[in-house]
């Protein structure tokens, strides 16, 4: 069977070239870091290029960036660790509707630990208002955390109009950029954040690492893992040397070809919207029209459940999801699609269809070929009156 | 994660449809919460003689929506009603625990289309 | 040059089985477990296969195995889940002064949020009294939380005593057996602990991954990581897949070995510790001399620092440490030394030498013959009294 | 970590040793605290003529032990009292921040050893 992987923005094939480096990593040089003989040394040397490279994949510093287990870790990191050094300065923290739950989740956690949270709407496409931003900020704010992409309709925020409001008012900034990095360009000066969450299975990279980007200077202290004096006591553990290598060569790779990745990815995400929005009827795109990364195509479709949907597109060989691969497990409609006011039975009935470098303008045909049977017969068996 | 049981349900659903004029109609689950069923039933001398229906739902409910059907076609109505959800789930060799209340779904539509062709018949 | 290897307690090369079967799953099989479709049933087929031979390697039910990015988080996660849940039951913790940073650290820092400790004394062989434990308990006492194999020392702790203990008293028990695992027989039900740590690098397996396991029924609550519901709620953030299919072929390879690794193990540093403590003057072996690890010899040199011990050996090939990788980097002799009553000078002369499965009786040969040279060289430069 | 000066100076230490009937000695640290250096003098015309060390303490101990010997050989009191431990860290290529303090030892023992020298003669 025909097999097409549209799910990029769950996670990502490694690039050969990056699985082959880890490979010939994990067989031959195997150091602790942390040590100082020979062997430690090694892998030393390699985590610091791998720093270097993921530094200057976002014009950062090597010493400001920090390996993490993943983008989870990032995010519960960067977000803790300036809410527990801060808690004597404020105790206000500016979020949105539309995180991911790695995000929302945390914050709301401290949101019960006695810090006041403020969760921003969005508007119709899922865009939180800078206007919002600044009506929301007290004194007693301490952090903005708002996502660069978000993963579920692939809206792009305006973090630099953010970030640098945030700066003016002298409030820390961390920014999720999980589904941006390699996707769309960007430094963290640009954007003006203090901090900046990647994950390397986004970009083509391994699973299980992540970095964490820490502006110098940043009111932040390590306050999740206790234990070695690792990454300069700001993550403590044992490096995942390969998984480190591996997210710095994947990180390298992404902003290499960032440029012509796009153009591709944009022409069949053009097609795709166009075709689906046109053929079928009562479809309609989520997420910004044109402020969304070039690989993201998201809709619902009025009177079915995305999960059926799913089954029947897998049953043909193609994978999508619908929202993020964690809802993809729950029962609830996604809070991303609430949040941006689409009801509840249409909520249901979304999918997130994201391309990736491997996809083809065949892959594009292929969808639309099967597409519009499976939703014929998904909705000859709806008891949604459909007029 | 669904067995090939669910599966063969799900791509082929049995008995879908609508029947006219039934004798037994029952609606379970609101479109907010983002399952529907709605069950058709057609019966004779307290046999089902045919039954239908419509899901909006995950796999699991198209699934069972089909199953419950299938088990119940040419059944009493006292079989009938002595269907659970869990009698479901197992005839579909299991659901993932998650998935568990969409059988209680379709158990729920078919007492409830059993319920409307007894008041309409108390009424008769 | 010739280079060995003798610091196995720090890092574990990953053995080529295990390097295979990664390699080629993260050239293949890529799919994010949570997925619903094909390419997530693939990933989430071998992430519960590992479960199983983690599961089986410990006695212990798949259900009741948790991943995590490794031994330093699964040691975080299981103190720091123990005392949030049960902070309304009691508030006293149990340790031992010589726990890795990951243990004492977290404990440590819960001692500043309200908890009380009691850091317990070993002997002068690194053996916490279990007589000691039994003194300690409180009615208040809610954790113990003591290792099962010391990772400077190599002493093995009676685990199974203080296991039944606590037991008997309702008590939580955890025991971080990073190093005992793969190297010492035994069961999670033998041991009678409820939480117990372990981690692939130690093992011949992968890096930045481990694993925690928690008992069915034990009071516990995921408390470090908030965001996607994966690991079954216990464990935010998507799967290290190809390091958890590492990390399930390494238990089940370190478990089939054991005993034949442990023989071989054994014969090495039995001469290596018969052959240093008689040929050079002034040196003691560190920990205790029959209830230790098989493959962990450690020694004090007098009048002679660690550092200058180690960096020579490096010059001649030998890669060996004085303490924990994590303490390599730092000053402060060993706690784990100190607490053994042993003297700071004393102390800063230790090297830690531990075998592994491609070490030969010939690079034990090589040590002995390169080792006093060292230590008179560096004795003629000691301006300490050598009499 | 170290660089290659470090590691010269480490595996071929200048001027270990003691010096009998010394002008002047200079010890810093304590074996508690893991490092101790003692530096001895030989002093003519207020030129070190001959200077040796021993050191208790880590490779950079020893590194910077045998530079600040060198670095002193033949000068006169007067300069070497202006060898900072900035100058010897510099002089070995740098060291690892942590191991900046090493460099403090060796230059304290130098000053300890020439202020030794300086009170015998005043004494005499
Ligand atoms: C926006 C966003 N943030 C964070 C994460 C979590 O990253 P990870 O899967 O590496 O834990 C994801 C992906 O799941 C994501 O899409
Ligand atoms: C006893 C012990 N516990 C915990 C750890 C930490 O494990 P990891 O390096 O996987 O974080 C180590 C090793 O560093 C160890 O030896
Ligand atoms: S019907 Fe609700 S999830 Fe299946
Ligand atoms: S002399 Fe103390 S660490 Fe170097």
């Amino acid at each position: 069977m025909r097999r097409v992987y549209f799910d990029h923005s769950a996670t990502t094939p490694v690039r050969p070239d990056v699985a082959d480096e880890m490979c010939a990593f994990l067989k031959e040089n195997f150091g602790n870091p942390t040590s100082l003989h020979y062997f430690g040394r090694q892998a030393r040397k390699e985590v610091e290029a791998a720093r270097e490279k993921v530094a200057a994949a976002i014009g950062a510093t090597p010493n400001e960036i920090v390996f993490t287990s993943g983008g989870t870790e990032s995010d519960n990191m960067a977000i803790h660790g300036v809410a527990m050094i801060n808690k004597n300065k404020g105790n206000h923290i500016i979020t949105s509707a539309v995180e991911h739950h790695a995000v929302i989740n945390t914050v709301k956690a401290l949101g019960k630990e006695g810090f006041t949270v403020t969760i921003l709407p969005v508007d119709k496409y899922g865009m939180v208002s800078v206007d919002d931003v600044a009506a929301a900020i007290t004194d007693k704010t301490i952090l903005i955390t708002i996502m660069h992409a978000n993963n579920e309709v692939g809206t792009i925020m305006p973090i630099k109009e953010i970030g640098s409001l945030a700066r003016s008012k002298g409030i820390t900034m961390h920014t999720d950029a999980v589904q941006s990095f390699g996707k769309i360009p960007f430094s963290v000066e640009e954007l003006g954040v203090d901090l900046l969450t990647i994950s390397g299975h986004k970009i083509y990279g391994p699973k299980g690492v992540g970095a964490l980007y820490i502006r110098k200077g940043t009111r932040w202290k390590q306050s999740l893992f206790h234990g070695g004096a690792q990454e300069r006591l700001r993550r403590a553990g044992t490096e995942n040397v390969p998984g480190i290598v591996g997210l710095g060569k994947a990180a390298e790779l992404a902003i290499r070809d960032l440029q012509s990745e796009a153009e591709h990815l944009k022409a069949l995400r053009d097609r795709l919207i166009h075709e689906v929005t046109t053929k079928i009827d009562y479809v309609k795109l989520t997420g910004h029209p044109t402020m969304r990364l070039p690989n993201h195509a998201s809709f619902t479709f009025e009177f079915i459940e995305g999960e059926s949907m799913l089954l029947s597109l897998d049953l043909k060989g193609v994978a999508a999801s619908s929202g993020s691969a964690c809802t993809s497990g729950s029962l609830e409609p996604s809070h991303v699609l609430l949040a941006m006011g689409i009801p509840h039975e249409i909520a249901h009935g979304s999918i997130r269809i994201t391309l990736g470098r491997d996809n083809t303008m065949e892959d594009i045909d292929y969808f639309l070929e099967i597409m519009p049977p499976i939703v014929n017969r998904l909705r000859a068996m709806s008891p949604l009156d459909q007029e | 994660m669904y067995t090939e049981k669910v599966m063969d349900h799900f791509e082929n659903p049995r008995n879908v449809g609508e029947i006219e004029n039934p004798d037994g109609v029952g609606q379970v689950g609101n479109p907010t919460c983002g399952d529907i069923m709605k069950i058709y039933l057609k019966v004779k001398d307290n046999v089902i003689e045919d039954v239908k229906f419509k899901t909006f739902g995950c796999g699991a409910a198209i699934a069972t929506s089909s199953m419950v059907t299938e088990m119940v076609k040419g059944k009493s109505l006292d079989e009938a009603l002595k269907i659970s959800n869990k009698m479901v789930a197992e005839a579909l060799g299991g659901l993932p625990p998650k998935k568990m209340h969409c059988s209680n779904l379709a158990a729920d539509a078919l007492q409830a289309a059993i319920q409307d062709y007894m008041d309409k018949q108390e009424k008769k």
